[in-house]
């Protein structure tokens, strides 16, 4: 028989951001059994090896080894940029494509060619970020809180810098403990700087207690997360109170206006009865399928011709838009968008305004 | 009529034997003493009648009631108190507390009065008794730990080594104490190192020797017996455990 | 010749409580001297205060003209002072060899590198002392029992076994805690013979002990003590008929058991 | 001025939670030298029964008030009764054991509660129903404390001083202590040490029952290796006031999370945790056994 | 009288067993152990890849796991705090290597001696402290080592996200980048610590910390300076555990403080009470069960600790003393 391909998925299956990594897995597996129903890729089965990095650092090399050993051609994931980070130089080395949605701009520093975002960098959404504090909401005072993760930290650094170029006066910035649970201290000590917003660039998991301890506190300042704030979750946590959070990303699942996602979505549901946690299991998905596409071209699993194949392809048609792939592997041609929290945990696009019709 | 009987009990600690088939009766009012060397299974006895250990075989009955398999809880409630071995008082509580629980079982109004005699027959505990017990010297945690056993009023009172480590003034109040409290109607199953005081104190007496009783009798003729002398009292032992000369 | 041992005005207060207060005496070298008094005196407490596991609230303590107060126990165990305890404590998980194998420390010359690499230097100590670990437990009868776990040995054995530990670190001084306690007549009687030994092999003995089969029949000199304070001094015939003695601690008779009924 | 009594309302609460947490810790290592490292997943196992009641009976009708007393009964009782579960079958069978084989014992019961929690629960974060207690805050000096923050901080302390009482001043309790120090010699007393240890393993279960609920009403959502985290920091607690000490564990639950809210909001939130420990270090450095704990002095 | 009084010599049973049928017991085991060290030479010949990085990974953690054994089985001190010595020799390997270009041998002696020094640093003051409350102080340093490697100390430690693309080592001019190349540098470490771990126990200073756990003042009385002895095995365990974190920044290629948590030390502490206390073997075992096992059973994922849970009960239920005890005198 023809052997398979095999294709890995690094993701946090349990720990934090469980939901996110089990999204993308479900995500991927939906693809891979799609692909085979339809008779396989170039004639051969796909087969999907999982393995949980627990969103840690550790975890996640331990992961790639196990993943490198299996044989795998191209793995997607991890969720968390840590995760991807320290799984990224041992694909390097074994030549296994890897393509996720970190966005921490250290993933693309090294110059690995089978590195892979799936998402728009954070330079990129830490420009638009300040543009946004600065120019279009015209904050005072800004303060800016971060976790310790590779990704917030970077992104937190990214959009000061950004911030300060626009003349914007930071007045604060602290870090806070991912998986901690109590922030009434930090934030009493900002409310007494009396900050007209509060940017927190770290995970939705911490923002959503964040922004309702803030209510809680009768904290006035307006609260803007970053991107890994977009999940579901983020107005469960804060309940009331997430009403009239502000959170940047790319645009989210249901704002997808083209025809192939909300196909995907359809078929996500119809399978897993739920929608996905966040755009993230969409951008993933991009990224299998991107895979899938080149081995198809290629007809093979040579990892330089796949590389080469995503390196130069042209307006590769996602589910959350079209893109390509510059030679770092920055993902090229996406908008951000900055959106509200409703009361009723959906999302409402308020910047840039959406055009009528 | 017996008070306490115990046929065929056999104990073990794992594989090794300590009990291997011991049986004896005391009689209401009677004072018994247990001697036998060291090893010989004496506390090993005492703690199983107190329901601390789990024969392998064999059966007591205390007042005609079995309690082979009765908890230790339950056999104090049954009226058998016992002064242990290593006295075993609680260090981290006080004097008066260690009293109190001596008296656990019984009902509350109670408790003072038997404070008060307890008191008496062991001054020392009075002038101690806020102190934490585990402070205590070794003589007055032995005190306390007789005391703590008499506080629970038992029908019958084991006492193992209850000698250890007082001054000689104290042991004579002890067994002076003993015969009065015997008077009272408590029996006294007594292990003593000191055969002597033993022997004259007690009605009867026993004696073990690797876990089988080899010895047994009036305590007037066992105090004459020749063995008795050589073994306990002083004599020469034939035990190469003269050292160093 | 100056004492071996010498406590001055040595004192030692638990909270309100003066455990022991201005105590003085002296144990000259070669002897056998005991202290004793009643249940509290003290006694248990001056043998802390002497080997560091208590520290002296006052006075001093001098051994071999040297003074030691407030020194820590291991110091004073490298100075010559050995000592066992009035409730045993062997080393639980152990066999009778190994107790006795850690009196010696002291003499081990190994470096914790040494024995990790196993030098020829270390593996020779290592047979020397395991040599003289078994001649001390054939001195005190207890090679039959060398290989047993320590604890589960019965009482009077166990208190050998201490005592053998205590002689492996070829002490100055030894100090006993009732060594006799749990032990019958006979066992005391054969007790005595080996402190005997012990004084003859060299080394002073300075014992605590309730069974006057044992205090009056070995000791060059006994110090008693009530309230921890010195209450009479002298060798046995002197202590047995001193009636604060007699009151405080002996009873009305030394042979008591006859008084009993 | 205000900033500094909202820290320390933000600690006390905090504080008040991990307090009844390591209560249970206390009384559980106060009898059987146990460091019951299952603890904290018990608290949280609370905290997912009192949610499931609580959403399974929303939209019932019934007042809010009447509904969060329901759940916090059916999370006491059946936390207590997995209490005396666990304590019967992982515990029981290492009594007579090295002390350190109850622990790992505890170490692996906390496992399997952390992951049955996840297979029954999920991975993700469950979030608790808004709305069930009066929203009510007051503002004082620039400080705003909320009504949950209130009755967190009464019912510890209520808790505490009825289990102080209890152990101290009752017959019942001098019977946990004694069992607590020599179990033989306990039951030479007259004492059911089984009974007494199997009601230790219903009121440690319930104050964390109680504790662990609290943490879901307050932060409103629970996820299934909290657990872990509290039960670390309430066990620091009970250590930090003396271990075996009730009044102990109180002070030391309330210190941790006013360091806590010192450390962040005066110092360096990310540095919080690491100043904690060094105070917590520093301080068992000057007092070795906790700031309440026993010093009896060892008698030779 | 019913019976005859026996001397009294016959009151106190003697087993057959004798020290020296004990010592032929000992060396047979040690046979045993060595030939099994020996046959994991062959690892890399018979197995694939996966299971190389797994054997690879065994070592490194026996070797941490024994080094802890020091502390905890054998001193008989509750450390918990000891995945922070092994964090500081791999960070101390990953600065070297990565930001100052040292080759991954020179970085080795450095690994160890930073690593004793924090520990023998450490241990001085807190030693003082018993049981539990030094166990929570070393979770404590455990924490704030984590943190500040967390919070990207003095800007060279990288953050949450640590240090990436570790070199690998060079030895006689040979690259050791093969994954068998890289197991047998572990298992060689590995061999070597075992000899070393076997000599102390048959040394003055490894008997010096079994008699502190049984009875600290006991042997302070018979001359142990019980300060300077803990402090020491302190270091040396310390020490130890920095050599293995080198291999481990090798064996991973990344260093991250997630991999030094507290949770690691308290899974190296259970391996030490799992596999029993101070006995080499039985600790061996308990690194395969508590490291390995779950890396193999990584198929059954959410169940896969649900059961580790139940077996670590079930082991300490049926085994107390742990799977393999130390050889000892039972009491
Ligand atoms: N916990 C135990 N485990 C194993 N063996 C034990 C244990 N306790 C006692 N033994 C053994 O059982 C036998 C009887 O011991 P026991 O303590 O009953 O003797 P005893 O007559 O009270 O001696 P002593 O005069 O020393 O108090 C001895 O051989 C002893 O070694
Ligand atoms: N650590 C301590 N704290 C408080 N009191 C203590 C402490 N140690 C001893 N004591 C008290 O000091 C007194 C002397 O005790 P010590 O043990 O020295 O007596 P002893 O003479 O050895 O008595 P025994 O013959 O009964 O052993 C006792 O009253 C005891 O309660
Ligand atoms: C999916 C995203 C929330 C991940 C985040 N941008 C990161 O790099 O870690
Ligand atoms: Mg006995
Ligand atoms: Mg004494």
């Amino acid at each position: 028989a023809v052997p398979s391909i095999k294709i890995g998925v690094q993701v946090p299956i349990t720990g934090a951001y469980a939901d996110e990594g089990q999204g993308i897995e479900k995500a991927v597996k939906l693809l891979a059994e799609e692909q085979n129903a339809k008779g396989g890729l170039i004639g051969r089965k796909i087969e999907v090896k999982v393995c949980d990095d627990e969103g840690k650092a550790s975890q996640a090399a331990i992961c790639a080894r196990q993943l490198v050993d299996d044989g795998v051609v191209a793995v997607i994931g991890s969720y968390t940029s840590g995760a991807a980070l320290a799984a990224e130089p041992i694909y390097a080395r074994a030549k296994v494509i890897q393509t996720s949605d970190g966005t921490s701009n250290k993933l693309i520093e090294k110059g690995y060619n089978t590195w892979f975002g799936n998402a728009p960098p954070n330079s990129a959404e830490a420009k638009f970020t300040a543009h946004y504090l600065v120019d279009v909401r015209h904050f005072k005072h800004i303060a800016v809180m971060t976790d310790h993760s590779s990704y917030a930290t970077g992104l937190a650094a990214a959009v000061i810098k950004n911030v300060e170029a626009d003349h914007g006066d930071i007045v604060d910035k602290s870090y806070i403990n991912a998986s901690a649970q109590n922030f009434t201290p930090i934030l009493t000590k900002l409310k007494s700087m009396h900050p007209d917003v509060i940017y927190f660039s770290g995970y939705y998991s911490e923002g959503g207690l964040i922004r309702a301890q803030m209510v809680q506190l009768g904290m006035k300042a307006t609260f803007v997360g970053g991107d890994a704030n977009e999940n579901v979750a983020f107005a469960k946590i804060a309940g009331s109170a997430a009403k009239g959070a502000i959170i940047i990303n790319v645009p989210a699942p249901q704002d997808l206006p083209y025809p192939a996602a909300k196909r995907f979505l359809a078929s996500y549901k119809a399978k897993y009865r739920e929608l996905p946690p966040s755009i993230y299991t969409l951008t993933n998905a991009d990224g299998m399928r991107a895979v899938m596409q080149a081995i198809e071209k290629t007809h093979g699993v040579k990892p330089t011709k796949i590389e080469n194949y995503l390196h130069h392809m042209k307006e590769f048609d996602g589910l959350t838009g079209d893109f390509t792939w510059n030679r770092r592997g920055e993902r090229i041609g996406t908008a951000f968008t900055a959106f509200e929290v409703q009361g009723n945990g959906s999302y409402r696009i308020v910047y840039p305004k959406p055009k009528a019709g | 009529m017996s008070l306490l009987d115990i046929a065929d009990l056999r104990v073990n600690y794992g594989q090794i034997e300590a009990l291997k088939g011991i049986s004896l009766t005391v009689s209401k009012r009677e004072i018994i003493a247990i001697l036998g060397a060291n090893g010989a299974g004496k506390t090993t006895l005492m703690r199983t009648i107190s329901g601390l250990l789990l024969p392998r075989s064999g059966t007591i009955h205390f007042d005609g009631v079995g309690i082979t398999k009765l908890g230790a809880d339950r056999i104090v409630r049954r009226g058998i108190a016992q002064s242990p071995e290593g006295r075993r008082v609680f260090g981290t509580l006080t004097v008066l507390e260690n009293l109190r629980l001596g008296g656990f079982t019984r009902p509350h109004g109670e408790i003072a009065g038997s404070l008060d005699f307890v008191m008496s027959m062991f001054p020392r505990l009075a002038e101690r008794r806020g102190q934490f017990a585990g402070t205590l010297s070794g003589g007055e945690q032995q005190m306390l730990a007789i005391g703590r056993a008499l506080m629970a009023k038992p029908r019958l009172l084991l006492l193992d080594e209850p000698s250890l480590g007082l001054a000689p003034i104290i042991v004579q109040a002890i067994f002076r104490s003993l015969r009065q409290i015997a008077r009272t109607g408590v029996t006294v199953l007594l292990v003593e190192q000191n055969a002597r005081m033993a022997l004259k104190l007690a009605d009867r007496g026993y004696v073990l020797e690797v876990g089988r009783i080899v010895l047994t009798g009036e305590a007037d003729t066992l105090l004459g017996s020749s063995e008795i002398q050589t073994a306990y009292l002083g004599g020469e032992r034939s035990d190469g455990a003269s050292l160093l000369s | 010749m100056s004492a071996l041992l010498e406590l001055q005005g040595a004192g030692i207060s638990f909270g309100g409580l003066h455990a022991v207060d201005d105590l003085s005496f002296a144990v000259e070298k070669g002897h056998i001297v005991a202290l004793i008094g009643p249940n509290g005196a003290g006694k248990t407490t001056v043998f802390n205060m002497i080997t560091g596991v208590y520290r002296p609230t006052k006075g001093k303590v001098c051994f071999q003209g040297q003074e030691i107060t407030g020194w820590q126990p291991h110091a004073i165990a490298r100075a010559g002072i050995m000592r066992t305890f009035q409730t045993i404590r062997l080393f639980p998980a152990m066999s009778v060899f190994e107790n006795v194998r850690a009196g010696g420390h002291l003499r081990a010359q190994q470096y914790w590198w040494q024995g990790m690499l196993s030098l020829p230097a270390q593996r020779r100590e290592e047979t020397a002392l395991a040599e003289r670990t078994h001649e001390i437990l054939c001195k005190l009868d207890l090679d039959r029992f060398a290989n047993e776990p320590a604890t589960s040995l019965p009482y009077g054995v166990q208190r050998r076994v201490e005592l053998a530990r205590t002689l492996a670190a070829e002490p100055k001084l030894v100090i006993l805690d009732e060594p006799a306690a749990g032990l019958n007549d006979a066992e005391s009687s054969a007790l005595n013979r080996t402190i005997f030994g012990i004084r003859d092999s060299g080394i002073t003995v300075l014992l605590v002990e309730h069974d006057m089969n044992v205090v009056m029949n070995v000791t060059d000199h006994i110090v008693v003590i009530n309230f921890g304070r010195k209450i009479a001094e002298g060798n046995a015939a002197a202590i047995r008929s001193n009636p604060q003695v007699i009151e405080a601690y002996l009873g009305r008779d030394e042979n008591e058991a006859e008084n009993v009924t | 001025m205000g900033t500094f009594i909202q820290q320390v309302f933000n600690g006390l609460t905090v504080g008040g939670i991990y307090a009844l947490i390591a209560l249970g810790y206390t009384m559980v290592y106060g009898v059987m030298r146990l460091i019951n490292f299952a603890h904290g997943d018990l608290c949280i196992l609370g905290a997912f029964i009192g949610l499931t009641m609580l959403t399974s009976t929303a939209g019932s009708g019934h007042p809010g008030p009447a509904l969060l007393l329901l759940a916090f009964v059916v999370a006491i009782v059946l936390v207590a009764a997995a209490g005396v579960v666990l304590e019967l079958v992982a515990y029981r069978p290492l009594r007579k054991a090295d002390r350190l084989a109850a622990v790992i014992s505890a170490l692996g019961a906390s496992l399997l509660i952390e992951n049955g929690i996840m297979l029954i629960w999920g991975p993700e974060v469950a979030v608790f129903p808004s709305g069930l207690l009066p929203r009510i805050t007051w503002h004082a000096a620039g400080a705003s404390i909320s009504f949950v923050q209130v009755m967190i901080i009464v019912a510890s302390i209520f808790l505490m001083a009825a289990l102080y009482l209890f152990v101290n001043h009752t017959r019942f309790g001098t019977a946990i202590r004694a069992a607590a120090i020599d179990q033989d010699a306990a039951r030479l007393m007259g004492i059911n040490v089984n009974r007494v240890i199997a009601i230790v393993f219903v009121i440690g279960p319930t104050l964390g029952a109680v504790g662990g609920l609290f943490i879901g009403i307050y932060y409103r959502e629970a996820y299934f290796t909290m657990g872990w985290t509290y039960g670390l920091y309430a066990f620091i607690a009970a250590i930090l006031g003396g271990i075996g000490n009730i009044p102990g564990a109180m002070l030391g639950g309330v210190l941790l999370g006013l360091f806590n809210a010192f450390a962040a909001g005066y110092v360096s939130s990310s540095w919080q945790n690491a100043i904690t420990f060094a105070l917590l270090i520093a301080i068992l450095l000057v007092r070795p056994t906790g700031l309440l704990g026993e010093r009896v002095a060892e008698k030779v | 009288m019913d019976a005859k009084l026996k001397p009294l010599s016959q009151s106190v049973s003697i087993k057959g067993d004798t020290l020296f049928s004990r010592r032929i017991g000992l060396k047979g085991a040690r046979r045993i152990a060595g030939g099994l060290w020996v046959l994991g030479l062959f690892v890399p010949a018979l197995f694939d890849n996966a299971w190389i990085s797994i054997a690879a990974i065994f070592a490194i953690y026996g070797i941490v796991a024994l080094s802890e054994d020091i502390i905890l089985g054998r001193a008989g001190m509750f450390d918990m705090g000891h995945a922070g010595y092994f964090g500081i020799g791999a960070y101390v390997t990953a600065i070297l290597n990565v930001t100052f270009g040292w080759p991954i041998f020179a970085t080795i002696p450095f690994a160890i001696l930073v690593s004793a020094g924090v520990g023998a640093l450490l241990a001085a003051p807190l030693i003082r402290l018993r049981g539990d409350y030094l166990l929570v102080a070393t979770i404590g340093f455990n924490a704030i080592f984590v943190l500040a490697m967390r919070n990207n100390l003095g800007g060279i430690t990288g953050g949450s996200g640590g240090i990436t693309d570790i070199g690998v080592p060079f030895l006689f001019g040979f690259q050791l980048a093969s994954q068998s190349a890289m197991f047998w540098l572990d298992w060689v470490v590995l061999g070597i610590v075992l000899v070393l771990m076997r000599n102390l126990d048959a040394s003055e200073f490894g008997r010096t910390l079994r008699y502190l756990k049984q009875d600290e003042l006991a042997s302070t009385t018979l001359g142990v300076d019980s300060r300077m002895v803990k402090t020491l095995a302190f270091a040396i365990g310390a020490g130890l555990a920095g050599l293995a974190g080198t291999l481990f920044a090798v064996q991973i290629s990344t260093v991250s403080p997630s991999s030094f948590v507290f949770t690691e030390s308290v899974t190296l502490f259970a391996i030490v009470i799992v596999g029993g206390q101070g006995s080499i073997p039985g600790v061996l075992l308990g690194t395969a069960l508590m490291f390995i096992l779950p890396q193999i059973f990584r198929d059954f994922a959410q169940y896969r600790y649900l059961i580790f849970g139940f077996a670590m009960i079930a082991v300490m239920v049926l085994r107390p003393q742990g799977l393999w005890p130390q050889r000892s005198v039972r009491a």
